[in-house]
């Protein structure tokens, strides 16, 4: 978007560069309705986009990523907005199924449209994430088929994909494990040589996701410790969407969690997570660091939990409705298209062209879905190991002896 | 609620109560035990009646719960503390094996940590991965810990209760696919439990074969049982309840009467529960047994995702698969 | 070195050296193995000549260290992870049970974590608390791990080699007693392993009993059935070598001959491994059994005080007076 | 020490305030000879006397906490010193009776004295103390035996001492356990409702100790969010004696770890370890805060360990004698001594008698651990359970019987 008048006309809208207001109407701001959360208006917080899709001006905080926003074109900026868009309908669609009774469950990443796919598309195709359980917009943006996805939340596998094709770890759902996971797979890059070379094909790095609860998990600060002693390339990506499922952030932390990696000697950038361009811009000047071999970095990405912690969950009991809707103002994609309207990054037509790929897909994945068969049962005994373990054959032929044997008698009583 | 016949949640709630209004020094901690009332709402309503003092929802990291409630038993507060899922309780094993299993002992009886690890266990729910394990084993291997487990709504409601008053930790599996089924029995609050925490419960009795179970298994076992019976077997079912220590007199009389035993549990079978049941049984039925013990549990694989749990999990027929093969002998 | 006879440390040592000459994807990972060569040495030497990025000190974090020896198996590695004290492998249980262990199947075979936790293991060297625990039952219960115990010189330089081989995770006990006692074979390094891993070995033939042991435990088995001989009796010794899966085969093989198991190992002995060889056994021997196996552990309490530790522990004596309790019947 | 003209008088030795020079003819400073540790020569770093003895001036770093060392007495220094001395002593016959074979192992706190004192007499009686391993110097000033810890170094028990009667907790060895015991206890006293009362007798805290190593662990880091989010009257104090065994501190971060705590929101105090004055300062700072529900604070000692790790370990394998050499001219000691003899604060018969007291506590403890005889061995099976436990009933009683029989025979073989 390599438009010079952008922050101008930011400014000229009136609103304070780095300070995230959600409009007038709305009302006081967040921390005087809500407690328990932290950082808005948070002076550290990188910003490029206001609420309403206006480009704001540079400013001290967001200065240092301006170069790789005003990098972007056009057609990044519709790359983006059409993931946010069919991110946000495969989530739909997800939550859909489970009610339906295709899946037993689903975490739905809604209103974090923003923030996966910012560090999604500012991964490089040698780079390597390692997702939490909510990470449905990076792994999109990684190229991993949702219905995938579906298949471990329909619980016919643990996860079906295979990570080495897209460089994306199977989910993880032990708060934490994945964060250590994703530091000794950047030390394997670092000892590999693939850090530091100059040669963008070879430089590769980790991003590592969780959650403002996971800040918690002594894996998350043993991982901090590790990248920084071994100044692994990775970055930790926290989306910080104000609850871990009904706590809210004041049970976690008292300062904001970006400020954590200080305390471990490496930097921590504060990242409006609903912003698009910011996470975008946020995120890949860290995965520039740490391929460059500048070491590790953590970014928080501001954002809100719009829907339930999962599909099991009732957050009537603990939240309340005035705080969503604080956040459906600061809505993701209305964002990215208001500012692509008014930059004129895109016309009515592709919008368009947009819905209508995502009704395709939703489509799409729900036939697959709805459609996926049960895995053949002795396939229960496969992979357990690499090589014959005498204890899972003996099971397996007790399996298929024990139901043979039914299929003879037809079954007991 | 005197006289009422709840479900086993409901059961575990209303003990969780009276323990409290006992014993101020009682606490609950853990991830969303407060305004939620835990994601299965065993502490709802706890938070709203007693207070945030009491009722704590901490950050989300196992070993600082447990940990930092060794440091509250310490201080001569008695913890209850709810691991959110069976396998969410690995990160705190540490502290439970380092810690809280050994501090009476190291301390020469000076220091007693008198806490209660609740966890919600076992599958046949349709989660995903890590929300359907069957970890007891390795608290039950764990020498200074005790482990009990409930079946039912009534002894939901006591063996909390009992569990609380003990100074030692007790680990507390919790059935959750049985969470919500009703109890046979109404609750005498008033009243007083009829088993000590301890005692294992004939819950069947039978002469031909003794089936050996507790948690979610005593419901398929007393299935089993009733299917065997239309077939003209007569089985006695145990509910284990206390699975460290076991209550070997009960099951040693059991066996020595019928001559054959098969333990059922969801938990893989290799050195699990079962093993030491097993090699218990035939140690001091050594004469009296008709067939070798069979233990019917969960296949020696992680487990599985859940469209394979029914065929993972002991069945009825698994069951009686086992005792046709026990009486085959 | 060909034809050396080594202590158990340098047979580790030598093996260790050798993988890593061999592979140069072998890495070795832990606290203090650099420079010091690890607190017991058996990584000496190797940090020197193989360099920083294949011996790495890491920060005093058991799950850290695990967490990130998986991410380095991801990245196409396979990290040799030493645990300083079988005490201080708890913190990493989480990572070992949730991700180690299943890690391929649930990817369904695409990813594979090639690694192996060297555990130092067991008591006997008068040490404090946490330095001499044996937890092997732990991981033999967790399906999905391998777990193998060297208890000679020979066993450890090949058995260390073959498990860093293997593309699955293994755990890798030492019993850190036997560390400085020479082996009684000399080792050829360019021979091959005349076992495979998964196999375990009749140390010495017999016809009364058999001796199940492995680990530090083989020697006291060997010379309880010195002893034995003494007295005119006549006891089989098995090294199971591999705790997780049995070598069933073998063991069955020898208690239907001699008729008559006895279990010997250092951990508590409830749900403690002999249980599953018990179980085993008195499944698959039933109608060749004299006697029901017996199991002579460690006692189930956490592991005392040094100055107990020789009564803790099972002696000659308390094997051969297993092994009179046996034949009493 | 209320002296008005210390500061005066340091300044004119020629030191500048706030840093920590060794002598001249030592050649060149620490961190230019040792790789791998930090915080020499750091500003931020409190110091009240000089590896001299000398009184620093009161500068911006020290400013907080120079009224407590104003108030100091004469008597306050002699109790100190006393207990350096005593503390080292009663550490040196530890080391002994190792070498003669009457334990199994001792962790020297040789060089960690002032650390350990400061700490020590800062807490007040009904505080409460989580000690690691090596914490020979609190449990002096805490009032427990020194013969109680031999019994656990000899392997007679795990801990012989009630920690009740002390509030000194059982030493812990599983490193960054007892951090979060000290956080929990830390609530328990927030809960009694003794925080924050204004009477002294009333108000307590908890200290938690552990090593620069000990700053890796997950419970480590757990405990300080769980201090952060409730508040706990807890001061972490850890001694950066600059090894862990074999490890030097680039192992475990690369920034000091006092500024751990910054990154969870409470603040992190850089001290001399081997300045008693500013140890005790900082810790009476930091525990008057917590008492007073201010909340916690991470207090880094830097200090070194002067001997090995254990009496196991070999230190030659992995450091230099120059720079144990470098650590010597800061010995704790030799410091407060001669702080005292230049401020009158003890006459050479006050540190005569000292010495004395030090042999005669040294002759008592050498002859009571010799003496200590064996534990009765069914006690093994004491204090398992609170209850009656049947397993270990039966096995008490196999034990027994097998004894008995034993007897009875004389003996197998
Ligand atoms: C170790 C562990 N403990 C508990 C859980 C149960 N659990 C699942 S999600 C969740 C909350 C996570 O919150 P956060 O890290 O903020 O991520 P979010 O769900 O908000 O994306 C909890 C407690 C878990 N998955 N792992
Ligand atoms: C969890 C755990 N892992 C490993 C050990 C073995 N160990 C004992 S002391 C030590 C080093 C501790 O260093 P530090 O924390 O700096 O304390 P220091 O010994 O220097 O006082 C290690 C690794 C342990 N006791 N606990
Ligand atoms: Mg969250
Ligand atoms: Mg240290």
């Amino acid at each position: 978007m390599s438009d010079s008048d952008v922050a101008g006309q930011a400014g000229t809208r009136g609103h304070v560069a780095g300070a995230f207001e959600p409009s007038p109407e709305l009302g006081p701001k967040p921390p005087s309705q809500v407690t328990g959360h932290f950082s808005d208006d948070n002076p550290e917080m990188v910003q490029f986009v206001d609420a309403d899709g206006n480009r704001l001006q540079t400013n001290e905080t967001n200065a240092p990523f301006a170069q790789i926003v005003e990098d972007m074109t056009s057609e990044d900026a519709r790359i983006i907005y059409r993931d946010l868009v069919l991110v946000r309908r495969i989530d739909a669609e997800g939550f859909a199924l489970q009610r339906q009774g295709e899946l037993g469950l689903w975490p739905s990443l809604f209103g974090q449209e923003a923030a996966q796919v910012g560090a999604g598309r500012a991964l490089r195709d040698h780079d390597y994430a390692f997702p939490g359980y909510r990470e449905h917009g990076v792994a999109w943006c990684r190229g991993v088929d949702p219905v995938s996805l579906f298949g471990m939340f329909r619980g016919v596998n643990h996860g079906g994909w295979d990570s080495n094709e897209n460089n994306f770890h199977l989910y993880t759902i032990v708060i934490g494990n994945q964060m250590l996971h994703a530091v000794g797979y950047a030390m394997g890059i670092a000892a590999d040589g693939d850090v530091g070379t100059g040669d963008p094909e070879r430089d590769a790095a980790v991003m590592a996701f969780t959650g403002d609860g996971g800040t918690s998990q002594g894996d998350f600060n043993e991982a901090l410790v590790f990248a920084a002693v071994t100044n692994a390339p990775v970055v930790f990506f926290v989306q910080n969407n104000q609850w871990a499922i009904s706590e809210p952030n004041d049970k976690q932390f008292i300062i904001p969690p970006y400020q954590r990696a200080r305390g471990f000697g490496f930097p921590g950038v504060l990242v409006d997570g609903n912003d698009p361009l910011a996470t975008y811009a946020v995120a890949k000047d860290a995965l520039d660091k740490a391929r460059n071999g500048q070491g590790p970095t953590l970014i928080e990405a501001y954002t809100y939990r719009m829907g339930a912690h999962t599909t099991s969950d009732d957050p009537t009991k603990y939240r309340s409705d005035a705080e969503v809707e604080i956040w459906k103002h600061k809505d993701p994609i209305k964002r990215m298209r208001g500012f692509m309207e008014e930059r004129g990054h895109a016309d009515p037509d592709f919008f368009a062209a947009v819905d209508a790929e995502a009704d395709e897909i939703a489509a799409r994945i729900r036939t697959a879905c709805q459609g996926m068969p049960d895995p053949e049962l002795p396939t229960m005994f496969d992979h357990q190991y690499t090589e014959p373990h005498p204890v899972v054959e003996a099971e397996r032929e007790e399996f298929l002896a024990y139901h043979a044997g039914f299929a003879e008698e037809g079954g007991r009583a | 609620m005197s006289g009422a016949r709840l479900t086993l949640a409901k059961g575990l709630n209303a003990g969780l109560r009276k323990a409290m209004d006992k014993d101020p020094k009682v606490v609950l901690m853990g991830e969303d035990v407060g305004k939620l009332g835990g994601v299965f709402r065993i502490t709802e309503g706890l938070q709203k009646d007693f207070g945030e003092h009491r009722v704590l929802d901490t950050p989300l990291a196992e070993s600082g719960i447990v940990g930092t409630a060794v440091g509250l038993a310490l201080r001569g507060y008695r913890p209850v503390v709810e691991i959110q899922f069976d396998g969410f309780v690995y990160p705190a094993f540490d502290q439970i094996v380092s810690q809280v299993a050994k501090m009476h002992a190291r301390s020469l009886g000076h220091l007693k940590v008198p806490m209660v690890i609740r966890i919600p266990c076992g599958g046949g729910i349709g989660a995903v991965e890590h929300h359907s394990e069957s970890n007891e084993a390795y608290f039950a291997h764990t020498a200074g810990l005790r482990v009990v487990s409930c079946s039912n709504a009534a002894d939901a409601y006591w063996m909390i209760q009992q569990a609380i008053e003990t100074d030692d930790p007790v680990i507390f599996f919790e059935p959750k696919r049985r969470y919500h089924e009703r109890g046979e029995t109404e609750i005498d609050e008033g009243g007083a439990p009829d088993l000590g925490l301890y005692d294992a419960r004939v819950v069947r009795e039978g002469t031909d074969a003794t089936l050996l179970c507790y948690g979610p298994m005593v419901k398929t076992c007393l299935q089993a049982a009733a299917a065997a019976e239309e077939e003209g077997r007569n089985l006695e079912v145990i509910d284990l309840r206390s699975l460290s220590p076991l209550d070997l007199p009960t099951i040693t009389a059991s066996v020595k009467k019928t001559g054959r035993a098969v333990i059922v549990h969801e938990a893989q079978t290799f050195v699990g529960l079962g093993a030491e049941i097993a090699a218990r049984v035939q140690e001091e039925c050594f004469y009296h047994l008709e067939a070798p013990v069979l233990r019917v549990g969960g296949y020696n694989i992680p487990y599985p995702p859940s469209r394979f749990e029914e065929e993972f999990l002991p069945t009825l027929d698994r069951v009686l698969d086992a005792v046709d093969r026990s009486l085959a002998h």
